[in-house]
């Protein structure tokens, strides 16, 4: 049945069992973003240590997809610098605009790999990559303050 | 009217027949159960006929060309306006402006009233400002939530709104402090887009004329199921869309009282809304011309024409029951279902055919998607009823919506996609 | 490209048969010899069918359902305005805003300007007051003359205008004096749909940059016809109507660098085109669904797609010659009938495809009248460009206008109907 | 040849040689009405004495149909009873409205039968209508204008 194309059983683990859920105090700069369509809702902290990223938290209301995004996105951006993460953020876009046809580099994607099959449900790409687009958002506050700080 | 299974004053089969959609098939084979009729309905061949005859025999711009397809294309244009009016009980077919979809009929009175109120002069009624208020409800639409937010923001007025009590009704306890002198305009759905809920429109509209404001009701969801009468209702503007009543998309419907749309300010200003047109300044065309700026859409509204005669043929009673049983069958169906929450009232008298339901641990996109992977199309969502949404402590919910060519087989697939859900997610 | 009699690069006769209505008479059996394409052009069997195909097989509502039909419709929809800006040179999809008409587009422009006056708040170039100008010309069509004496009634803005030289040129000496540091925006036409000119649009653009100003191009005339790149204009904002280029009613464009787009407030509120919504405020989606509220023309967008889709693979550039060799074969053949006035630009290589003319002593309806008897189907009256007529001292005239499926035959027949037109009221 | 329905020699004639055709004075009311389609003009003036309609003049610009059925109209008002006039003018816009079904009475209409093909052009309509309407506009400003000075 294709829904286990969507639903792989690394989705419905992380799901069920989110990694680093539950906002957490250091944090340099917080985001909340909203799925339009749907209402989902993260809110999400991000800490850099110069430009290592020590810690990822977040909050989050949404559907299997993007909870279990969400997690996966934690495992792989913490502990990367922020330029291996974005390129990771890249390869995850690429994977998501595939239309089912990526061939995801599990080196680069990990767990993420496992959203392959979203990329075939174009409705359903918006709440995988919404945990992504707050991360984005909060590197980018963050290096902002930085640079602020120290202009 | 007999009433036997869901066959109530028609023969659903021989319905469905006049639908093409309908004999699709989804994800490798499965029977197209389209459960999303409140979003948007499907379309008879009739329809789609008439915009093909109209295309390929008679196209031509309308009120301009004085030439053979010119005038033909400006007969069916008016035609079908002349049946609009009739099939909301207008008796006056210039009480009819079309527009895009019932979003831009809404925004439409919005602006008017705004361009009254900047310029100062003309009716009263229209014009608001610093101490007036606009009151909604917080079941509506956004599409007749945002234009008014928009409006008070330009005009300084004050927006104020209905509760929702918990059982899915307007909380009416509070109209005549709602509803007071200061209100300027009252803008209500009649039938409530995620609930289902029938609101007392009468009612608002009776106290509204009593402190001298003017009703707006948003009744995209009830023209295509009910037999609507302007008259009946009580408002001064009524709002309807094409694509949600067997009809093209691009074609919406704001129904005013003549004496009304004579005194509105205009809004879109361009081609054919205009009496005289000087570099310094321009006169106004009579309603509803002065509402319909450039090349309306002439095909969409022949399309709408079409469905209205064919929602008028079959009989909108026999339609109206069809929905009420197919509602009720649902409700019934649902109480057998474990961990479903219903939102809205649990009489499917009190209510339209639309079903907004949440399935316990499970998200509203998932349970969509497992009854997708089953052919059944459902809406998961806010479906564009975000306060309401929160009202009710969710986020999002799974609506399912019923028209006149559902069955109780429909219903049945629904519900075993929700055990089909609870597997999956379970 | 080899220049051979009409057919310039495609044969026309193949290119008729494309066009359903054509093999329709009128009056009795006569040929129908569309000469109204300025008005509204006709459709191809591709873009009918894509419409059926649509409506019949992938029905649904956008961007909301969460379905097999919601996607493939949601698909169809934001692949028509890829389609769309590829065509007019825009490498960023984002900046194709979808309304009903180009005189939507236009509104949706001045009043987000408006709204920015309002709130007084955001980019200053969106924002007009007394003291502020905005510079039109007296060869717009009223769809780009009457929104913006709307605009300045609204905000105490002044509108001033570009006149036409008798030649039906504009008259750009006064260029700099007109466009200064006071103007905010600018607003012209790129053809002009009673003279045929075409304007030095990147002049203009060149000008109203240097002081500051925005420059809206109303491109209603040009892009059915030659190749438009938006870029290449030197616009910030580029309008233009489906259904003047092989496209349904229902469906026109604006085009919009991405970052005005981005600081623009909203036009019209409603579903789909909100971020978030609470009863208090809401905030807004990015371009281009900021300006998209409600439920779109669907169908009709994905209509438009295949006419962009016709109008690529027939070449712009043959389609462009076509146009022009037509115009310039009628030009010739007016100069043989006595009596007849021609307005605008005398060389076709100065204008587009539309002639209009006067017939000594007898009035443009019943030209067209006479004409219509023939089967000549042309337009009379003042084409929605009132000051121009005015501007050559006429209440009206006579228009042919051709478009890709005409032939020098059609233009034949023109002329043998002005020879009956004498006869009628000679 | 049916262009012959719509262009009657009466019509042609009244086109050509314009009864009453130039704006006269004393009057009572003058208006002035466009055709908002083809922009076509008409300066109308009227001059009742109690309900006699005593004199109507106008100027105008517009086609064969519009200066024609002025011409008519003027014909047929002059010398009436305002109530009379009215009852023509009621009569004519049936016709008008009867699509090339009407069957219009000679005795009421005298030459404005010949209008009956016009009914079958709705472009041309309004064309027919333009001097009407401008004249009961005129006689309800002149009504207007008399009830203010009486009363
Ligand atoms: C130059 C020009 N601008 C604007 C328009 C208005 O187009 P629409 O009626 O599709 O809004 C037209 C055509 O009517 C036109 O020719
Ligand atoms: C109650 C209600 N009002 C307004 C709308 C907006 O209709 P449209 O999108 O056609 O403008 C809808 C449907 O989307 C609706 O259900």
């Amino acid at each position: 049945m294709h829904l286990d194309s969507l639903y792989q059983e690394i989705i419905l683990d992380h799901y069920r069992h989110p990694h680093n859920k539950g906002l957490r105090e250091p944090y340099d700069a917080e985001v909340h973003h909203v799925n339009p369509t749907c209402g989902d809702e993260v809110t999400l902290r991000v800490r850099l240590d110069g430009d290592k990223v020590v810690d990822v938290s977040y909050d989050s209301l949404g559907c299997s997809i993007s909870q279990a995004s969400a997690s996966v996105m934690t495992d792989l951006v913490v502990g990367k610098d922020v330029e291996e993460a974005n390129e990771v953020h890249q390869a995850f876009l690429e994977l998501m605009q595939s239309r089912g046809a990526g061939e995801p580099d599990e080196e680069v994607l990990e767990d993420a790999v496992a959203f392959a099959g979203v990329s075939r449900y174009p409705a359903r790409i918006k709440c995988a990559l919404l945990g992504w687009m707050a991360w984005k958002d909060a590197v980018a506050r963050t290096m902002d303050n930085v640079s602020e700080a120290t202009s | 009217m007999t009433v036997t299974g869901t066959n109530v004053g028609y023969d659903v089969d021989t319905v469905r027949k006049d639908f093409p959609i309908l004999e699709r098939t989804v994800h490798d084979g499965r029977r197209l159960v389209y459960l999303d009729s409140a979003n948007t309905s499907q379309k008879p061949r009739t329809v789609l006929d008439a915009m093909e005859e109209f295309l390929s025999r008679h196209n031509a711009n309308i009120h301009r060309a004085s030439h053979a397809l010119g005038e033909e294309a400006t007969e069916a244009y008016e035609a079908a306006r002349l049946k609009v009016a009739r099939f909301v009980g207008s008796a006056d077919e210039t009480e009819i402006v079309f527009t895009k979809n019932i979003s831009e009929a809404i925004n439409l009175v919005a602006y008017s009233v705004g361009n009254a109120s900047t310029l100062g002069t003309g009716d009263p009624r229209l014009r608001v400002g610093p101490g007036d208020e606009v009151v909604i409800t917080v079941m509506e639409h956004h599409s007749n939530i945002v234009p008014w937010q928009l409006l008070c923001e330009r005009t300084g007025a004050t927006l104020k709104w209905f509760d929702v009590s918990e059982d899915g009704t307007l909380d009416m306890s509070r109209l005549d402090e709602l509803v007071n002198e200061r209100t300027k305009i009252v803008a209500v759905a009649h039938q409530s887009n995620m609930l289902g809920t029938i609101n007392p429109v009468r009612l608002i509209a009776e106290r509204a004329h009593h402190v001298g404001a003017l009703v707006l009701v948003d009744a995209a969801q009830s023209v295509p199921h009910r037999g609507v009468d302007v008259r009946d209702l009580g408002a001064d503007f009524v709002g309807f869309t094409g694509h949600k009543m067997c009809g093209p998309t691009g074609i919406g419907v704001l129904w005013a009282r003549r004496e009304l749309l004579d005194v509105m300010p205009p809004f879109l200003g361009g081609g054919e809304m205009i009496e005289t047109v000087e570099m310094e300044r321009s006169t106004f065309a009579p309603p509803p011309h002065k509402f319909e700026a450039g090349t309306m859409p002439i095909t969409e509204a022949v399309g709408l024409g079409a469905a209205v005669d064919y929602l008028t043929e079959l009989d909108r009673d026999a339609v109206d029951a069809h929905d009420q049983d197919l509602t009720a069958y649902a409700l019934d169906q649902f109480a057998g279902v474990e961990g479903l929450r219903l939102f809205g009232p649990a009489d499917a008298a009190d209510r339209g055919p639309v079903v907004s339901f949440e399935v316990d641990g499970v998200h509203p996109h998932d349970v969509s998607q497992v009854l997708d992977a089953e052919g059944v199309a459902v809406r998961a969502g806010h479906h564009c009823a975000r306060p309401l949404h929160k009202r009710f402590g969710v986020t999002a919910s799974t609506r399912a919506s019923f028209y006149l060519y559902n069955t109780r087989a429909d219903v049945d697939a629904l519900v075993a996609g929700l055990a089909q859900v609870k597997r999956y997610f379970g």
